[in-house]
C-alpha cells in the first residue's frame, strides 16, 4: 500500500485496520545470492540498493536482535558532508545526494530536515582548521561557508558571542544541507523498501559463524536458525564487526568503544539547527518532539556493554552549558549508550576483504548515520560488481599497510 | 477552599497557609502540600494538556511518576522551570505556576483540534505523508511539525542559580524509605557501617505516611515511622537524605543521587546551591523503591479526575485531600478495596467499585457492602462522561450485556502493581517474568545489590519490613496489623460493546498513545517491544513509561499472540527522574568549567591590556594593542620593535620534561629522530619527535644540563601527550633503561628576549654565567642566577634574532619579568604575544606543529630530512617512515609562497590549484598553512603544504577564493628573512 | 566510573585516575625485527587489534596515582575486571584467566 | 636585587575559606624534590641523605620539617622546610654518580594548601573521588589523585586535616572549587 495523505485518510475511515506489515519478518531460505549481516540502516540500505539499483533481489538481511536496534536507533541523527579530504567529501556528499530524495524514493518519510549544521570555532586553531575545510569544500562543491560571530548569532539568536568568554565564538562553518533525519524511520523505510522488492529480513537470528569452502571463499553463514548459504556476504555490523571478521578468520584494525547520547525533556522550539563545538566536545540539536538531542564523547576503553560512565555525561552536559548557559535549567530525560567501531584513521573500511565473497562496511566510528545511504549504496555496488566503486575504493584495508590514511581527525590536530 | 480538605488527615501543616497562583489565579494550600494536592483541595483537576492531541489532563499519579500534570514554575529572571510535575513540587508562599502546551489557555486550547482529527494522526503517521510535493517538505511541512514540538516553554535567559557536585562513600546505600528501606536502615545502623538512606520525597516513610489504619509492632504506622527516624537520626553512622532522587546506577556500585535544596523555599536566594549531585560509591546497594500502580486501559480513561487508586490514597493520607466527593473505583486488584475503604471511612462517597474480575473474595465484597458501597463484579467501564472533568462512568457487564451509568466526580483505577526495577536493571541485574503476579521481578544480581519490598514482589508492609531487616543484616520479624494486600488479575484487553473505532483507551497518557496505536504498530510489523515503543512513542514521555510500559507490553503481546516475556521489555535508562543539567555541571561552570591555566606573567599582561587566546587549556597573551591599534597594527609594531631592538615574550607555557638517569641519552635517541649521545653538556639541540606512525608528533629545544640530565621542551598544547608518550615507551617497551621523567613545565617561568639588544639587557642581572658570544654561543644553556634567583639560561632563538630564554622559578617569574621590563626601557623593550611570535618564526621558516604540520606530515614532507638520523638503528617512527606511501612520489610538501601582489595576504586554510580555470570539483594541490603580513620585509609571506612542492620551486600557483577572486603566488623556499642567519650573532 | 585495581598501589581506585592505553602484549619489534618486516607485517603490529568481545588483555596507566602502566584482563561485555598485573608478566592463558575468575567467585 | 623579588603562588585564600567548619591556609615556600631511586639502592640513598624512604606506595615519613611520601614503586616526593632543606637537592645530585637514581627540583611547580576542621573530608570529596574514611585513607597516607580537573597530591595530616597540592596554574581552580562549595552552603 502506497503511503500518502490520501491513503492515510482512507485508512482512518476504516479505523487503520487494513495497513499491511511494513517489513514482514521471514524465516530463512536455504540459500540466497547475498546475505547481509546486520539490519541497521547501512545493512538494510545495502539490501535495498542491491534489489533496486543492482538487480539482485535474492537477498537476506540477518539480524541478531531487532532491525534498527543498534547504532541506527541510538545516534544523534546528524547529517553533514563538510569533510576536508576529497575521499571523505565524495562519500559523504554522495550520501547527502541520496538523503535528498530518500523519502520520495522509499515512499517513507525519513524526515530529513535540512536545517543546517553550524560548527563553532572557539580559538585561532579552530578558525584555521575550519577555514581550511570551508575552502576545500568550496572547491569540491560542498556547501560549507564561513560565518562571522555575528552571522552565527543570526542563525542561533541565543548564541553568546562576547569575546571575553573561556570559549569565545570566533566564527563558524555552516552547511545548510546538513541537518537531521528520523533515525528509526531510515531503518524502517529501507526495510519496507527492501521487503517490497523481495528481500527477506530475518530478525532475532544471530550469526554464529561464517562458513568458508576449501578454496577459502565464503559459502554462507551459520546462524541460530541454521545454516544460510550465500556466495556473497556483506557484513555491516558496526560495533560488532571485529567479532564477525574473526568468524571468517580475519583480524581487523578496529576497536569498539562505548558512545553515549542523551535527550532533555521536550520544550518548545529553540535550537534552529545542529550546533557543534569540537573544542569543548559538545553537539546539540532539537528533535521534532522538542527534546534537546545531545551527543557525548566516547569512553576511553573498549567495550561492548552499551553502557558508559557518569563522568562522560557530566562532562558533556557541562560543555553544552558552557557554550549555551541558558540550558542549565533544562532537565535530562534519557541517556543511553551504543558501541562504535573505530579504525586507526577514524575513517571507514568499505569494500572487499581478503576472503573471497566477503564484503565489509565498518569503522564508521561516531559518523555512521550521516553516511547511511551512501555507505549502503557503495556496499551494494561492491557486492554486485565484486569490485569497489571509485567513491569507496580509497576505503580499503591496504591503506593501513602503505600508510595512505584518510585521517580527518589528524588533519585537525591541535598542538602549538 | 477546603471543600476537599479532610481535617485530621495528612502530614501537612494546617497552621501554615500558603498562597500561590496557577495560571494567574490565586489559590491557597498548606505548608507540605504539593501543587497538585493544593489544587485538588481547591477542586481543580485540570492541570495540563497532553502532548499530541492537547487533551485536557489532570493528575494520574501523586508523585514522581506523574505523566500529565506538568507545569511551568517561574521565580524571576532566568528561573523559569518547565515540565515540573505538579504532584512532586512543594508549594511555597508566592509560587507562580502555569500550565503549558496550550494556547490561548488551559480551558480553551486551539491545539485540541488535533484531538478532533486524531484518527488521521495514528502512530507513525508522519512516516506516511508530508512527502508531496517534495518542495513542500523543507518549506511547509517540516517547519510546521517543528513548531508543534515540545511541552513547556524553552528557556530564554541564563539560569542564575548555582549547583553542586560532590563524591561520597558508604558501606550500605538504601534507596527508598518506605517500610522496606526503613527496616533495612534500622538493621544496618546497628552494625559498624556507614549507611546512607535516600528518598525522593520530602518525608521518609513511603506508603506508611499517614497510614493511620495500620499498626506495626503495636504502634500506629505514623508513630513507628517517627520512632524509626528518630533512631536513625541519632545514629552517627547513618545519613538521611530526603528530596533526593537516585537517578543512575553505574559500574561497580557507583550511584548518582540528585538532591533538591532550594526549590521549595519561598525566598530561595541566588547563590545558594539549588541542586547537588552526589556521586556515591557504595559497598552494597539496597533497592527499596517500591512499586507503581498500573493504570487500566479503557475507553475514556483520560478524563481529568481519572487517576490511580494509590494516588487518591496518597492525596488523602499525605495531604488530607479527597480527590472528589463521589468517587468511582475501577479495579482488577484487591488492593484498591482497602484504598476505597479508607476514602469511605473519611466520608468520601464511593459511588461504586467496578471490578473487572469474576472472582473476588467474599470478605472484600462484604466489607464494601458493610460500608454501603455497590460492587460490580465482572464489570468494566465502557465509557466515561464529562469533558474537562469526569462526570460519570458507564458500567458494562459483558455477560449479560448490560450498561448502567453512574455519576461521579473522580474515578480511581487499579490494574495491579509494577515493581520499580529501573535502578536494578541499570545495574545490569537480570529480570525474570513472574507468571503468578504478572510482573517482572529481579533475578540475578550483577553488583552487590539486592531489591527488597514491593520492588522485589514482596507486597505488603510486613513482607517489606522483614525483607528490609534481613537486607540490612538484621533478623527482626515484624508484627503488623494491615489489610491483606491480596492479588489481582492482569487484563491484556477489557471488553467493550462499543466499536473499537469509536473508543479511545490511553496507554501513554502524555504521548497520547492508545491501545489501537499499539495494535496498529504490531499490525504493521513492529513486533519487538522496542519497535512498538519507537513507532508509537509509548514510554518515551517524561515519565519514561513508568505507568505505560507494562500495559503496552500486554497489549502488544496479545496482538502478537505471544506471552509477555516473549515480547520482552524495553531497556531502563538513566536518569530515573529527569534531572537538571545544572546538577550534572555541579560547581563546574564558568571559571570552574575547565582549568584555564595561566602563567605567572599572565596578570602583568592582563594589566597591560593584552588580548589573550586559548591554546590548549592555557591562555596566552596574543598581542598587546596600544590605544587605537587593531591586531595587525599591534603585531606590525611588535615585530618591528623586536627586530630593531628588543622584544620580550612569555614562553612559560612551553612544556618541559626533565629526563634524568644514566640512560637518559639512550632514551632520547629512541624518542627523537635525531641523535643525542654526542650533544655536549651545556649545549642545546632542536629535537623532532614522531609518532610510531612516522608523522611529526612534537618538537622543541632540548638542553643537556648534565651527562645524565636533559631539559626537554615541548609545544604548549603537546606537553601532556608527549609526557604520556615518553612514559609509555619507557615503562612498556624500554623498562630496562635507567632513566626517569619529571614534568617541570610549571617549575619554570620562561621569559624570551629577542632582538639585537637582548644580551645588553640581561648582562647586569646575570651572575655566574659568562655571556660573551665566545663563552656562550647560540644553542647553549647555562645555569646561574638572574635577578638573584636561580636560572637555566638558554641562548636560543625562535625569531632569528639574538635570543635568550630565561628559565626562572615560576613563583618568581613575574618579579623577574617586571625587573627586566623596567630595565628594558632604555632599549624601548616591547612585549609581544603569540601572533608576533608566529610572524617572526614564519619569516625564518620555522614550523609550528599543528599549524604547518598536521597528523599526516612526515619530516621529509616538512623539508626536515636533515633531522632524521640515518645512523640510528631505531627511533619511534623509523620503520613507519619506510612504508610505501610515505616514500611515494607526489606527497604534500612544505614550501613558501610569495603572492604576485605583495600586499595580498593569503587566507590560512585557502586551497591551492595549478589551473584556476578548471570546473568544480577542482584538483587541489594543497593549502596555505601560515600566512602573514611581514612588516620587516614589507610584503606578505606564506607557507603551504603542496603536492610535490619541492619540485615546483619558481612555479606560479593559484588560490581561487570566494566570488571569483583568484590569487597568484610563486613557490619559494620557506625562508624569507635573513636566510644566512647572521642576525643571531649580533654582538 | 569503574573501580580499577592497580597492582602497584594494590588498591581499587576510581577510573578517572587512570588512562586507558589499548590492547596489551603487543610487543614492539626491535630494530632488527622492524627491518626484517615488510609493510604488511608492520601494519599488523601497528593497527591490527583483537578488539575482543569477552576477556580482553589491556593496558592502563595510573596517571593520577602511582604513574605506572600495568595490564589487566577485563570482560568487555560486562566491563568487569578479572585481574590486573604488572608490565612484564606474560599474557595469561585461558586456563589462568579461568582460575582467576574462580578465585574471584569463590 | 633579590630583595625586590616578590614570591607569588598564583592564588590567595579567600576569606570564606579561612573560617568555619574547615579552615584553609596557603603553604609558604618549600623545597620540593622528586626523587627516583632503583629499588636496590633505596636504603643506601636514604642513609646517605639522612632521611627515610618509605618502601610502600602511599606511605609517608614526616619528621623535623620534612615529609617524604612514596608515590610510586621507585618514586618519592619530598617536601621540606626551605631553611633546613634547601641544600638537599645538591646533596642528592652528588649521589647520582654513585647510585642509580635521579632527583629533580620541583619546588616551584606546586602550590599547597592545608585544610583543617571537622568537615574536612567533605571539602576534599568535592573534587576527589577517593574514600576518605580513616580506614580507607588513614593519617599519613599520601597519594596522587584528582580534584575534579586538577591533578593533586593529597596527604592526610591528621584525622581532620589534609594537605593538598597541585601544579601552580591549577591552584586557582583547586581553591575556586572549594570556594564554590562553601559559598553554595553559606548563602
Amino acid at each position: 500500500m502506497k503511503f500518502s495523505a490520501r491513503s492515510l485518510f482512507a485508512n482512518a475511515l476504516s479505523g487503520h485496520e487494513n495497513w499491511p506489515e511494513q517489513f514482514p519478518n521471514k524465516e530463512p531460505k536455504k540459500e540466497y545470492d547475498v546475505v547481509i549481516v546486520g539490519a541497521g540502516g547501512h545493512g538494510l540500505g545495502a539490501a535495498y540498493y542491491l534489489a533496486s539499483k543492482y538487480g539482485i533481489t535474492n537477498v537476506a538481511v540477518v539480524e541478531k536482535g531487532w532491525l534498527g536496534g543498534g547504532n541506527t536507533g541510538r545516534n544523534t541523527t546528524i547529517i553533514r558532508s563538510n569533510y576536508l579530504f576529497d575521499e571523505s567529501a565524495r562519500i559523504y556528499d554522495h550520501a547527502l545526494d541520496l538523503w535528498d530524495g530518500l523519502s520520495q524514493e522509499l515512499n517513507y518519510n525519513v524526515m530529513y530536515s535540512k536545517r543546517g549544521v553550524l560548527m563553532l570555532a572557539h580559538n585561532v586553531h579552530d578558525v584555521q582548521s575550519f577555514k581550511r575545510h570551508v575552502h576545500a569544500n568550496r572547491l569540491n562543491g560542498v556547501d560549507n561557508v564561513w560565518l562571522s560571530p555575528e552571522e552565527c548569532q543570526k542563525i542561533v539568536p541565543f548564541l553568546d558571542i562576547s569575546q571575553n568568554r573561556r570559549y569565545p565564538v570566533m566564527g563558524g562553518a555552516f552547511q545548510q544541507r546538513g541537518g537531521v533525519a528520523r533515525h528509526d524511520s531510515v531503518a524502517w523505510g529501507y526495510a519496507r523498501g527492501a521487503s517490497k522488492l523481495g528481500v527477506d529480513i530475518i530478525q532475532n537470528c544471530k550469526v554464529i559463524g561464517i562458513r568458508r569452502g576449501a578454496d577459502g571463499a565464503v559459502e554462507g553463514v551459520e546462524t541460530e536458525k541454521g545454516f544460510i548459504g550465500a556466495k556473497k556476504i556483506g557484513v555491516s555490523t558496526a560495533g560488532n564487526s571485529s567479532v564477525l571478521m574473526e568468524m571468517a578468520g580475519l583480524r581487523f584494525p578496529l576497536e569498539s568503544y562505548p558512545l553515549q547520547a542523551l535527550v532533555s525533556e521536550p520544550v518548545k522550539p529553540i535550537v534552529p539547527c545542529v550546533i557543534m563545538s569540537n573544542a569543548v566536545h559538545a553537539y546539540i540539536s532539537q528533535s521534532d518532539k522538542g527534546e534537546l538531542v545531545i551527543g557525548a564523547g566516547t569512553d576511553q576503553y573498549t567495550s561492548y556493554s552499551q553502557r558508559g560512565a557518569l563522568h562522560i555525561v557530566e562532562h558533556t552536559i557541562m560543555s553544552i552549558c558552557e557554550i549555551f548557559p541558558i540550558f542549565r535549567r533544562m532537565r535530562m530525560l534519557r541517556n543511553w549508550g551504543g558501541i562504535v567501531d573505530v579504525t586507526p584513521d577514524r575513517s571507514p573500511i568499505l569494500g572487499k576483504t581478503p576472503v573471497q565473497g566477503l564484503y565489509v562496511n565498518c569503522g564508521w566510528g561516531t559518523g555512521g548515520f550521516k553516511a547511511t545511504p551512501g555507505a549502503a549504496d557503495m556496499l551494494a555496488y561492491t557486492i554486485a560488481h565484486d569490485a569497489p566503486h571509485k567513491i569507496n575504493a580509497p576505503y580499503n584495508l591496504d591503506r593501513f599497510v602503505g600508510g595512505r590514511l584518510i585521517d580527518e581527525a589528524a588533519a585537525a590536530a591541535v598542538a602549538h | 477552599m477546603g471543600d476537599f480538605r479532610k481535617t485530621g488527615k495528612g502530614v501537612i501543616d494546617t497552621q501554615q497557609p500558603v498562597s500561590f497562583t496557577f495560571d494567574g489565579k490565586s489559590y491557597s494550600g498548606f505548608k507540605g502540600d504539593t501543587l497538585a494536592s493544593a489544587l485538588l483541595a481547591n477542586g481543580v483537576h485540570l492541570m495540563g494538556r497532553s502532548f499530541k492531541y492537547h487533551r485536557p489532563r489532570g493528575p494520574v499519579g501523586a508523585g514522581f511518576e506523574e505523566p500529565n500534570a506538568l507545569v511551568t514554575v517561574t521565580r524571576g529572571k532566568g528561573r523559569m522551570t518547565p515540565n515540573l510535575r505538579a504532584t512532586a513540587i512543594e508549594i511555597y508562599e508566592g509560587m507562580m505556576a502555569s500550565s503549558q502546551n496550550r494556547w490561548p489557555g488551559l480551558g480553551f486550547d486551539i491545539g485540541a483540534f488535533n484531538n478532533t482529527f486524531s484518527a488521521f494522526f495514528p502512530a507513525g503517521f508522519y512516516n506516511k505523508t508530508f512527502m508531496w510535493p517534495k518542495s513542500f517538505w523543507d518549506k511547509v511541512y517540516e517547519p510546521f511539525i517543528r513548531n508543534m514540538a515540545g511541552l513547556g516553554p524553552a528557556p530564554t535567559e541564563v539560569d542564575p542559580d548555582v549547583y553542586g557536585a560532590v563524591y561520597g562513600h558508604c558501606d550500605i546505600l538504601i534507596i527508598g524509605s518506605g517500610p522496606a528501606g526503613l527496616a533495612a536502615a534500622l538493621a544496618a545502623a546497628k552494625k559498624d557501617q556507614r549507611v546512607i538512606l535516600v528518598d525522593e520525597n520530602v518525608n521518609m516513610g513511603g506508603s506508611l505516611i499517614g497510614a493511620g489504619h495500620v499498626s506495626i509492632d503495636e504502634k500506629s504506622a505514623s508513630d513507628w515511622v517517627a520512632k524509626a527516624l528518630k533512631d536513625l537520626n541519632k545514629a552517627d553512622n547513618v545519613v538521611l537524605m530526603t528530596r533526593t532522587s537516585a537517578i543512575g546506577y553505574y559500574h561497580d556500585n557507583f550511584v548518582a543521587l540528585a538532591e533538591r535544596l532550594t526549590d521549595y523555599i519561598p525566598e530561595a536566594q541566588i547563590g545558594k546551591t539549588r541542586e547537588k549531585l552526589h556521586r556515591i560509591r557504595a559497598g552494597k546497594v539496597i533497592l527499596a523503591q517500591g512499586a507503581i500502580e498500573r493504570p487500566l486501559v479503557f475507553n475514556g480513561n483520560d478524563k481529568p479526575g481519572v487517576m490511580l487508586t494509590s494516588a487518591a490514597q496518597t492525596f488523602l493520607n499525605k495531604y488530607g485531600v479527597a480527590v472528589g466527593k463521589e468517587v468511582a473505583v475501577f479495579t482488577a486488584h484487591d488492593s484498591a478495596y482497602s484504598a476505597a475503604f479508607e476514602l469511605a471511612d473519611s466520608n468520601v462517597r464511593i459511588a461504586a467499585i467496578i471490578d473487572a474480575r469474576e472472582g473476588v473474595s467474599a470478605e472484600l465484597i462484604s466489607a464494601a457492602e458493610g460500608r454501603g458501597i455497590d460492587v460490580h463484579i465482572g464489570s468494566v467501564i465502557s465509557k466515561t462522561g464529562g469533558k474537562k472533568r469526569v462526570r460519570s462512568v458507564e458500567v458494562y457487564e459483558p455477560v449479560h450485556n448490560t450498561q448502567k451509568t453512574i455519576a461521579c466526580d473522580a474515578l480511581l483505577m487499579s490494574g495491579g502493581w509494577t515493581p520499580s526495577l529501573h535502578l536494578w536493571s541499570q545495574s545490569k541485574g537480570s529480570i525474570k517474568w513472574d507468571e503468578a503476579k504478572g510482573v517482572y521481578l529481579p533475578d540475578l544480581a550483577n553488583e552487590n545489590c539486592v531489591c527488597i519490598g514491593s520492588c522485589n514482589g514482596d507486597f505488603g508492609i510486613k513482607a517489606a519490613l522483614d525483607a528490609g531487616s534481613k537486607a540490612g543484616g538484621g533478623r527482626k520479624v515484624y508484627k503488623t496489623d494491615e489489610p491483606v494486600f491480596g492479588s489481582g488479575q492482569v487484563f491484556d484487553h477489557l471488553p467493550n460493546y462499543i466499536k473499537p473505532s469509536k473508543t479511545k483507551a490511553f496507554v501513554d497518557f502524555q504521548n497520547d498513545v492508545t491501545d489501537k496505536d499499539i495494535k496498529l504498530a504490531v499490525r504493521e510489523g513492529f513486533k519487538s517491544i522496542e519497535h512498538v515503543k519507537r513507532y508509537t512513542t509509548n514510554g518515551m514521555a517524561t515519565d519514561q513509561g513508568k505507568l505505560s510500559n507494562l500495559n503496552a507490553l500486554e497489549i502488544a503481546a496479545k496482538a502478537l499472540g505471544k506471552q509477555a516475556p516473549q515480547v520482552g521489555l524495553t531497556t531502563f535508562r538513566p536518569p530515573y527522574t529527569p534531572t537538571t543539567f545544572g546538577t550534572f555541571c555541579g560547581y563546574r561552570t564558568d571559571d570552574l568549567f575547565e582549568v584555564t591555566r595561566k602563567t605567572a606573567i599572565d596578570p602583568w599582561a592582563e594589566a597591560q591590556g593584552a588580548v589573550f587566546e586559548p591554546v590548549g587549556i592555557w591562555r596566552r597573551a596574543w598581542y598587546f594593542p596600544k590605544a587605537g591599534e587593531d591586531m595587525h597594527a599591534a603585531v606590525a609594531r611588535e615585530c618591528k620593535a623586536t627586530r630593531d631592538s628588543l622584544g620580550i615574550f612569555d614562553a612559560s607555557t612551553l612544556g618541559k620534561i626533565e629526563v634524568v638517569g644514566p640512560d637518559a641519552a639512550k632514551f632520547m635517541n629512541i624518542m627523537y629522530t635525531n641523535p643525542w649521545s654526542k650533544l655536549g653538556v651545556g649545549a642545546c639541540r632542536y629535537g623532532l619527535m614522531l609518532g610510531e606512525n612516522g608523522y611529526i608528533y612534537d618538537d622543541g629545544v632540548v638542553g643537556r644540563i648534565a651527562e645524565d640530565r636533559f631539559h626537554v621542551t615541548t609545544t604548549t598544547g603537546g606537553a601532556p601527550r608527549v609526557y604520556r608518550h615518553m612514559e609509555d615507551y619507557l615503562q612498556t617497551e624500554f623498562p630496562e633503561l635507567d632513566v626517569w621523567l619529571t614534568s617541570t613545565t610549571e617549575q619554570w617561568s620562561v621569559i624570551a628576549l629577542n632582538g639585537p639588544n637582548a644580551r645588553k639587557l640581561i648582562e647586569p642581572f646575570v651572575e655566574g654565567i659568562d655571556l660573551s658570544p665566545e663563552a656562550f654561543p647560540h644553542m647553549n644553556v647555562r645555569e646561574g642566577k638572574i635577578c638573584g634567583v636561580p636560572t637555566r639560561l638558554f641562548r636560543v632563538s625562535f625569531s632569528g634574532e639574538l635570543g635568550f630564554e630565561i628559565n626562572v622559578p615560576s613563583h618568581y617569574g613575574r618579579a623577574v619579568w617586571e625587573t627586566l621590563f623596567a630595565a628594558g626601557e632604555q632599549f624601548d623593550i616591547t612585549p609581544y604575544g603569540t601572533e608576533t611570535m608566529h610572524v617572526l618564526r614564519a619569516e625564518k621558516g620555522f614550523i609550528i606543529i599543528g599549524q604547518d604540520t598536521d597528523g599526516t606530515v612526515t619530516p621529509q614532507d616538512a623539508g626536515m630530512s636533515w633531522i632524521v638520523s640515518k645512523k640510528k638503528k631505531d627511533f619511534v617512527g623509523k620503520r613507519s617512515l619506510q612504508r610505501s606511501d610515505l616514500v611515494a612520489e607526489g606527497r604534500k610538501q612544505l614550501i613558501g609562497l610569495l603572492t604576485d601582489d605583495p600586499k595580498t595576504v593569503l587566507e590560512e586554510g585557502a586551497h591551492i590549484v595549478a589551473d584556476p580555470d578548471q570546473s568544480i570539483p577542482m584538483d587541489m594541490l594543497g593549502h596555505v598553512t601560515s600566512s602573514y603580513w611581514s612588516e620587516s620585509l614589507g610584503k606578505s609571506i606564506a607557507m603551504a603544504l603542496v603536492k610535490d612542492g619541492f619540485n615546483r620551486m619558481g612555479d606560479d600557483l593559484y588560490i581561487p577564493m570566494e566570488g571569483g577572486v583568484t590569487h597568484k603566488a610563486k613557490v619559494v623556499k620557506p625562508v624569507f628573512y635573513d636566510p644566512k642567519g647572521e642576525r643571531l650573532n649580533v654582538v | 566510573m569503574m573501580l580499577i585495581h592497580c597492582p602497584y598501589c594494590d588498591e581499587k581506585r576510581p577510573e578517572i585516575e587512570f588512562a586507558y592505553a589499548g590492547e596489551a602484549h603487543i610487543v614492539r619489534p626491535n630494530a632488527a625485527e622492524q627491518q626484517a618486516m615488510d609493510d604488511v607485517e608492520w601494519s599488523k603490529f601497528m593497527f591490527i587489534r583483537d578488539n575482543k568481545r569477552g576477556e580482553h588483555c589491556e593496558r592502563w596507566w595510573h596517571a593520577n596515582g602511582c604513574n605506572m602502566y600495568f595490564n589487566a584482563v577485563r570482560n568487555t561485555v560486562t566491563d568487569k575486571f578479572i585481574k590486573s598485573y604488572k608490565i612484564g608478566q606474560k599474557r595469561p592463558s585461558a586456563a589462568q584467566i579461568q582460575k582467576w575468575k574462580d578465585q574471584a567467585n569463590g | 636585587m633579590s630583595s625586590d623579588i616578590v614570591f607569588d603562588q598564583a592564588v590567595e585564600i579567600p576569606d570564606i575559606l579561612k573560617s568555619g567548619d574547615v579552615v584553609t591556609t596557603l603553604v609558604g615556600e618549600r623545597t620540593r624534590l622528586s626523587l627516583r631511586v632503583k629499588a636496590a639502592d633505596r636504603i643506601a640513598v636514604a642513609k646517605a641523605l639522612g632521611i627515610t624512604l618509605p618502601a610502600k606506595i602511599g606511605k609517608t615519613n614526616t619528621k623535623a620539617g620534612i615529609m617524604i611520601a612514596c608515590l610510586g614503586p621507585d618514586e618519592w616526593f619530598i617536601v621540606g622546610e626551605k631553611a633546613k632543606y634547601s641544600n638537599l637537592y645538591n646533596k642528592a645530585l652528588k649521589l647520582s654518580s654513585k647510585y642509580v637514581m635521579s632527583v629533580t627540583d620541583v619546588s616551584f611547580r606546586n602550590v599547597a594548601v592545608e585544610l583543617t576542621g571537622p568537615k574536612v573530608a567533605e571539602i576534599v570529596n568535592v573534587g576527589c573521588p577517593l574514600d576518605l574514611s580513616l580506614a580507607a585513607f588513614p593519617v599519613g597516607k599520601c597519594t596522587r589523585t584528582v580534584y575534579e580537573a586538577a591533578p593533586i597530591i593529597l596527604h592526610r595530616l591528621s584525622e581532620d586535616s589534609f594537605a593538598m597540592e597541585c601544579w601552580r596554574s591549577y591552584a586557582p581552580y583547586m581553591v575556586g572549587l572549594m570556594t564554590a562549595h562553601v559559598q553554595g552552603q553559606r548563602v
